[in-house]
């Protein structure tokens, strides 16, 4: 929302209704992020001391540089899978108007699913001896895939699984920006003979970028920090192949029982979505309008 | 384009996008009524005999009902906790034109939801809250009144300021204003603010994992027992699912026109 | 924490207990006791007996079960944490009891077993001595097994005789009976076994070992680059590569045993825990057979048998209450009846006693099971990581890693066994 | 530079009739206004001309072309709307080139247009900035920029002026009719203001639900209104109207008073009502007799005065010369100019 700047003082102050949602933060996120950073600089862990081995050992560690890496990936595939996606079906969804009844049903539901469930069904239906997936491979003729418990393809699923669950979500965030477009823009484009790809390419996407930016900090908070369906699934295998930051730091900490460490692992994970949260406000100012 | 087409290509495509994001999700309902033997069954059966024995198993032999009680007292009680805070809180911040507060929330979203269990695991111990309703409800509510708070802004955003200052030359203080004028003309902010918060407090499963207690685990938490008990019961895991599944999907299918309408968090314009 | 000894506990267990009727089991009466359990075979049993505690001591017993990962979160969470919520829980000693230990998380049972708080009839010395020794870390009990474990060999008779092939004589023979189990009955899978992150060592173990390898060099340092280990490794990798199930790198022994269970796998070495599962299935109990892994081509046979326990957390309040219940669990009476359930006892009292014999004799494979226990638990390690106090899991997770790689074809045995060295070398303290 | 032709158009949703059977003919260089009630189909009308909306039945055809099925890209013609439509993301300059560029005129003329365009309308120095850093009033101009640089057939405004602040709105009112005075190419402009109508247009059409209700040159219209609507709507304040038995030349008020009126043929003795606008009525010089009236408000504007007055029960509106300034609850004797009194039927229809 485009907010004037302020030229005088508002009579009624209502700063103070803001105080229980601050205090809830405060104790809720700002404590347990200290006493993080605590651990993670060696608090509490007579072994290493206060300081930053932690992070020194992070450095050296191929392990952590092998889950940055599948994070990145992930985030990556992910997040332009469901953009692109996402904005196709918003078009469709706008130009035939037919969010309702069963379509709308359809759209909702993935994304309202627990990700524990989500991950449940992918085991069931993606087991490469037993699943409905490659009876359905094997029913086209092709040869069965392994889905899940391929180290190349694992993470590639991964992303298609929480595409299949994040698109809508996505589209529907999308065809709300649709909708707002100005009719009348659209309109001028048209006198001015901007149609079919040319008007998507020249009026609709730059308009939309602000709308997809929204989406994109939505979706890359969550991919960056990605845990749920990997826990359920794959706990990070085969190999390497779906161990990212967030299940790295998960083994480390419950498996490893090495808290210290874990904590380091999880700070550079927060400090990797902040850092993915500014770069997104930063291309905000460029792309709204 | 003449009128067979123009309705024939929309309806394949959407028939087709339906089935894809629909049929794993009736493929798990499908399961849940699979006898253990059918449900591993490959090539896998389309017609087979419906079977309640993995809801009795579920349902039975376990404290299932009791686990998905604990899943509605927490969903719930977080709910209306985070609204509590999220209403004042957003109606204040959209009042004063201030940017900085929402951004500060989307901090609690930004760490990984590992790095906050054994802090708080500590705390709640040492505040004798451990495993308690308590303990549970305060951390969902993290997750719950960030969400509420996004969902609300644009809502109180696009409300006249006019309503809000008659209602102060007509002599009321704020938090009457924020009931007695504010609250009726968002409501539809208010429902979608409820069902989204209820549905991921819902879903959310790590938080309870640390967290619950003896009485108090919920669904979610309890369902992972399926996963590993001597063999997978892949019959009573999918009833367990559809189970878990079964409240968000109801909610959604509620209140899906407004739903729809509310989901845009403000992305509209800059 | 190996097993040697354990014929010579056989004949100790021969003194008859004396039940005492003193004890005053009653002493507790109204407490409640929480307990976190590991979803094992032996809880399931347990589950359904627990209020037979509860009305002979009064003690109100609160449960909180899940799957193993679940369980090590929540585990690790409430140990970390210094809850006092935590009164008994679930124990793998070979993978943890030094680190518990160092961090106090184990509440110290020397006292316990000495003090009047132990009902004279319990009999400590009645739990084998390899398996009473897994509890121990220096001169401290820190917990009490509730039953003994290790991989077997289960294979599927009707299919290897419709084929005319008998169990390998050795491992090398494994490959050639799965290659003619594959040209045989295209309808099975010839062979099954773990290739999940972490839990590849188990089964992996006897491989190792059978095959002349180890897990440290003659130094003791450890290693996994030893030519016997890497032929293990190999042979292992290569059977799951060749003759296993699509997705084996996902798979753990639920998914083994389910493809066991299901009647389509011919061949695995997966636990002897899992047996009882197994035969509530149609038609195993006819067509399964079980069996030691066998030995190596020079006849080496060394394989794998550990112990679950229990163990009071250093931070409960109610230790002897929690204790009320250590002795029920892990005793006489109780073992007695979960070895009627194919539970395999801790007490050599109840592995020897008639109860048991007469179960097992019941059926061929019940038999079959039986004897392969008593061996392994004679011949067997305990050790299948390369040797580290306090960082087994990691150790397992690095051994876990090569054996996928070999799985999967990404690298051959010897460069990935031998890469590893430095990594293993550190976790060595 | 073409005529535009409107012939026997319909257009309806569904059973909902917007526009029935309008047809008349714009000329070449033409500046036509469509002017009317909110709800008259004048904006659909304009639509409809650019291609924007289909209708039913009938043809509109640019020059000699007949555009029905011509998109509205391809009828060479520009559009001013009443929030401007420019291309929030583009700058200035891009906003007005765009449509050229998706012409691919080269580079080169479309230099030289917009350079022209933005000198004709004094924009030059905001080429480089967004829309939204923008006045209303640069926006407006930056719109029709966008207009000219096209060099259209026909240029159609939809209520190009409603959002601007009642200063603006004259100035670019003039600027609009320089516009057209220097160019000479056909405009269609629509309003629902009649003195935006009645300072701009060449000719006006007023529509009421959707049919026309006269066409003709402001004066026309201001003069020789056809129907008692069009003489209410055109001319401020507001023609009066009094209710009235006509016969002949003569017509009869409630009170009893008799006043000549113009009448456009002869017809039977029947009631109806007598028209006469503002500046129309003026006051007898003192003893005279007029019609009596009973002052209610008096609004000096200086030039003129304003008087709300009442004749019998009837409201009536006089403009005065700014000197005379009554005052309220004053008795005064009211004259009709002669020959500008008109008579409506009970139908509304000029007799």
């Amino acid at each position: 929302m485009p907010h004037q700047p302020q030229t005088g003082q508002t009579a009624m102050s209502v700063r103070w209704m803001m105080i229980p949602a601050v205090i809830l933060t405060l104790a809720m996120v700002v404590f347990p992020l200290g006493y993080a950073v605590y651990l993670g600089f060696g608090g509490g862990s007579p072994a290493t001391g206060f300081g930053v081995a932690n992070f020194q050992r992070l450095a050296a560690d191929p392990s952590f540089w092998s889950a940055l890496r599948i994070t990145f990936g992930l985030f990556l595939s992910a997040l332009v899978l469901q953009l692109v996606l996402g904005t196709a079906l918003a078009l469709l969804l706008n130009r035939y108007d037919v969010v309702r009844g069963l379509v709308r049903t359809a759209i909702l539901s993935p994304f309202m699913l627990p990700p524990v469930v989500v991950g449940m069904i992918a085991i069931v239906v993606l087991d490469p001896g037993l699943g409905a997936a490659n009876w359905i491979v094997q029913s086209l003729g092709f040869a069965p895939l392994l889905w899940l418990a391929s180290p190349n393809w694992s993470l590639l699923v991964i992303a298609l699984i929480d595409t299949w669950q994040w698109t809508p979500f996505v589209a529907l965030i999308v065809l709300g920006g649709l909708q707002s477009l100005p009719a009348r823009v659209y309109e001028a484009a048209e006198i001015d003979g901007a149609v079919g790809f040319r008007r998507f390419w020249h009026i609709t996407l730059p308009l939309l970028g602000p709308t997809l930016l929204t989406a994109a900090v939505l979706r890359s908070v969550d991919l960056l920090r990605f845990f749920d369906i990997i826990y359920i699934t794959t706990q990070g295998g085969p190999g390497n192949s779906t161990t990212t930051l967030n299940i790295y730091a998960y083994k480390l900490g419950f498996d490893f029982m090495d808290v210290g460490y874990a904590a380091a692992v999880m700070i550079v994970l927060a400090l990797l979505v902040l850092g993915s949260v500014l770069f997104f406000a930063g291309l905000r100012k460029r792309v709204s309008w | 384009m003449d009128n067979k087409q123009r309705t024939l290509l929309p309806t394949v495509l959407f028939s087709l996008g339906a089935i894809i994001f629909m049929s794993p999700i009736l493929w798990m309902a499908l399961s849940s009524f699979k006898s253990p033997l059918e449900v591993t069954a490959y090539p896998p059966s389309l017609v087979f005999e419906p079977t309640l024995e993995n809801y009795e198993e579920l349902f039975g032999r376990t404290e299932f009902l009791h686990y998905t009680w604990n899943s509605f007292v927490v969903a719930g009680l977080s709910t209306l906790l985070g609204l509590v805070l999220a209403i004042p809180a957003a109606f204040a911040i959209s009042w004063h034109r201030m940017v900085w507060p929402a951004t500060v929330s989307l901090f609690a979203r930004m760490a990984p939801g590992t790095l906050f269990l054994l802090p708080w695991f500590i705390m709640f111990s040492n505040l004798g809250l451990s495993g308690s309703y308590t303990a549970l409800v305060l951390a969902h509510a993290v997750v719950t009144m960030p969400l509420a708070l996004w969902i609300l802004l644009p809502y109180f955003d696009g409300m006249p300021r006019e309503v809000v200052e008659s209602g102060q030359i007509d002599g009321c203080r704020g938090p009457t204003i924020l009931v007695r004028l504010v609250l009726p003309m968002i409501y539809p902010g208010v429902v979608v603010a409820t069902i989204m918060s209820f549905v991921f407090s819902w879903n959310y499963f790590l938080f309870a994992l640390a967290l619950s207690g003896f009485d108090t685990k919920t669904a979610i938490v309890a369902s992972f027992n399926f996963i590993g008990e001597g063999t997978t019961n892949w019959g009573a895991l999918m009833a367990a699912a559809t189970v878990i599944a079964l409240p968000p999907l109801v909610l959604t299918f509620m209140v899906q026109r407004w739903l729809v309408a509310g989901l845009s968090f403000g992305a509209v314009k800059g | 924490m190996r097993f040697f000894a354990m014929s010579a506990v056989l004949a100790l267990a021969m003194v008859p207990a004396h039940a005492q009727d003193g004890f005053d089991w009653r002493k507790h009466d109204g407490e409640t006791v929480n307990l976190m359990l590991n979803n094992l075979a032996w809880t399931q049993q347990m589950r359904d007996r627990l209020d037979e505690f509860t009305t002979k001591t009064g003690i109100k017993l609160r449960v909180e079960t899940y799957s193993e990962e679940q369980y090590r979160a929540r585990l690790t969470t409430l140990l970390q944490g210094g809850s006092s919520d935590l009164d008994v829980f679930m124990t793998l000693p070979s993978r943890e009891a030094p680190l518990f230990q160092a961090n106090g998380w184990y509440a110290d049972l020397t006292s316990l077993l000495k003090g009047d708080a132990t009902d004279p009839a319990f009999e400590y010395e009645d739990f084998s001595q390899a398996l009473r020794d897994s509890g121990v870390v220096g001169e401290t009990v820190t917990s009490l097994p509730i039953n003994v474990e290790g991989p077997l060999f289960y294979w599927r008779k009707d299919v290897f005789e419709k084929c005319g092939l008998e169990k390998p004589a050795n491992l090398e023979e494994l490959s050639a009976t799965a290659a003619k189990l594959k040209e045989c009955d295209s309808a099975i899978t010839p062979w099954a076994a773990r290739g999940l992150r972490g839990t590849v060592g188990y089964p992996l173990g006897g491989f190792v070992y059978n095959s002349g390898g180890d897990f440290k060099d003659a130094d003791g340092k450890a290693t996994l680059c030893l030519p016997g280990t890497i032929k293990g490794i190999d042979l292992y990798g290569s059977l799951l590569r060749e003759y296993g199930p699509p997705g084996a790198t996902n798979h753990t022994f639920t998914q083994v045993i389910d493809l066991l269970a299901q009647g389509r796998v011919a061949m695995s070495n997966e636990s002897s825990n899992e047996f009882s599962t197994l035969m509530r299935y149609p038609g195993r109990s006819e067509d399964i057979a079980v069996g030691v892994l066998p030995p190596g081509a020079d006849g080496t046979s060394k394989p794998i048998v550990i112990n679950w326990s229990l163990a009071i957390s250093g931070k409960s309040q109610k230790q002897e209450a929690a204790w009320y219940f250590l002795q029920w669990a892990t005793g006489k009476e109780v073992q007695n009846t979960l070895a009627q359930n194919g539970i395999a006892p801790s007490r050599v009292s109840v592995f020897n006693g008639d109860d048991f014999k007469a179960w097992a004799s019941e059926s061929r494979p019940r038999g079959e099971w039986l004897e392969a226990l008593l061996e392994i638990s004679q011949t067997g390690t305990s050790l299948y990581q390369t040797p580290t106090l306090t960082r087994t899991p990691e150790a397992r997770e690095i051994l876990s890693s090569v054996v996928q790689q070999v799985i999967l074809g990404q690298n051959d045995a010897e460069a990935a066994a031998c890469a590893v060295t430095e990594q293993v070398q550190a976790l060595q303290d | 530079m073409s005529s535009v032709a409107v012939r026997n158009v319909v257009k309806s949703y569904g059973e909902h009739t917007i526009i029935e059977d309008l047809s008349f003919d714009i000329q070449d260089g033409e500046f036509m206004v469509f002017v009317g009630p909110s709800g008259c189909g004048k904006s659909t009308l304009l639509r409809m001309i650019a291609g924007l909306e289909s209708f039913q039945r009938g043809e509109i055809a640019i020059g000699s072309r007949v555009v029905n099925f011509v998109p509205a890209r391809d009828r060479n013609i520009a559009m001013v709307f009443q929030d401007y439509a420019l291309y929030p993301h583009m700058t200035i300059r891009n906003n007005m080139s765009f449509g050229l560029k998706m012409r691919g005129t080269d580079k080169a003329e479309i230099e030289r247009r917009v350079a022209q365009a933005s000198e004709i309308l004094q924009i030059g120095h905001l080429l480089d900035r967004k829309p939204r850093a923008l006045s209303g009033g640069q926006r407006q101009r930056v719109a029709m920029g966008r207009a000219i640089v096209r060099e259209p057939d026909v240029f159609l405004f939809d209520e190009p002026l409603s959002n601007l602040d009642a200063k603006l709105r004259v100035e670019v009112r003039t600027e609009i009719k320089r516009l057209h005075a220097r160019l000479k190419t056909t405009m269609i402009y629509v309003t629902h203001d009649q003195v935006e109508a009645m300072t701009m247009a060449d000719r006006i059409v007023v529509l009421r639900g959707g049919a026309v209700e006269q066409i003709g040159t402001p004066a026309d219209l201001y003069h020789e209104p056809r129907t008692r609507f069009v003489a209410g709507f055109i001319g401020s304040p507001a023609m009066n109207f009094l209710p009235v038995h006509i016969n002949g030349e003569t017509a009869t008020l409630a009170t009893g008073d008799q006043v000549q009126v113009r009448r456009l043929g002869s017809s039977a003795a029947a009631p109806g009502e007598l028209g006469i606008r503002p500046e129309h009525i003026g006051i007898t010089a003192p003893g005279g007799h007029g019609v009596e009236c009973v002052v209610d408000v008096v609004e000096p504007l200086g030039s003129d005065t304003l008087l709300s007055v009442t004749v019998g029960d009837t409201p009536v509106m006089v403009r005065l010369p700014g000197d005379v300034v009554p005052k309220a609850g004053d008795r005064l004797q009211l004259a009709f100019v002669p020959g500008k009194a008109l008579a409506f039927d009970a139908n509304g229809a000029r007799i």
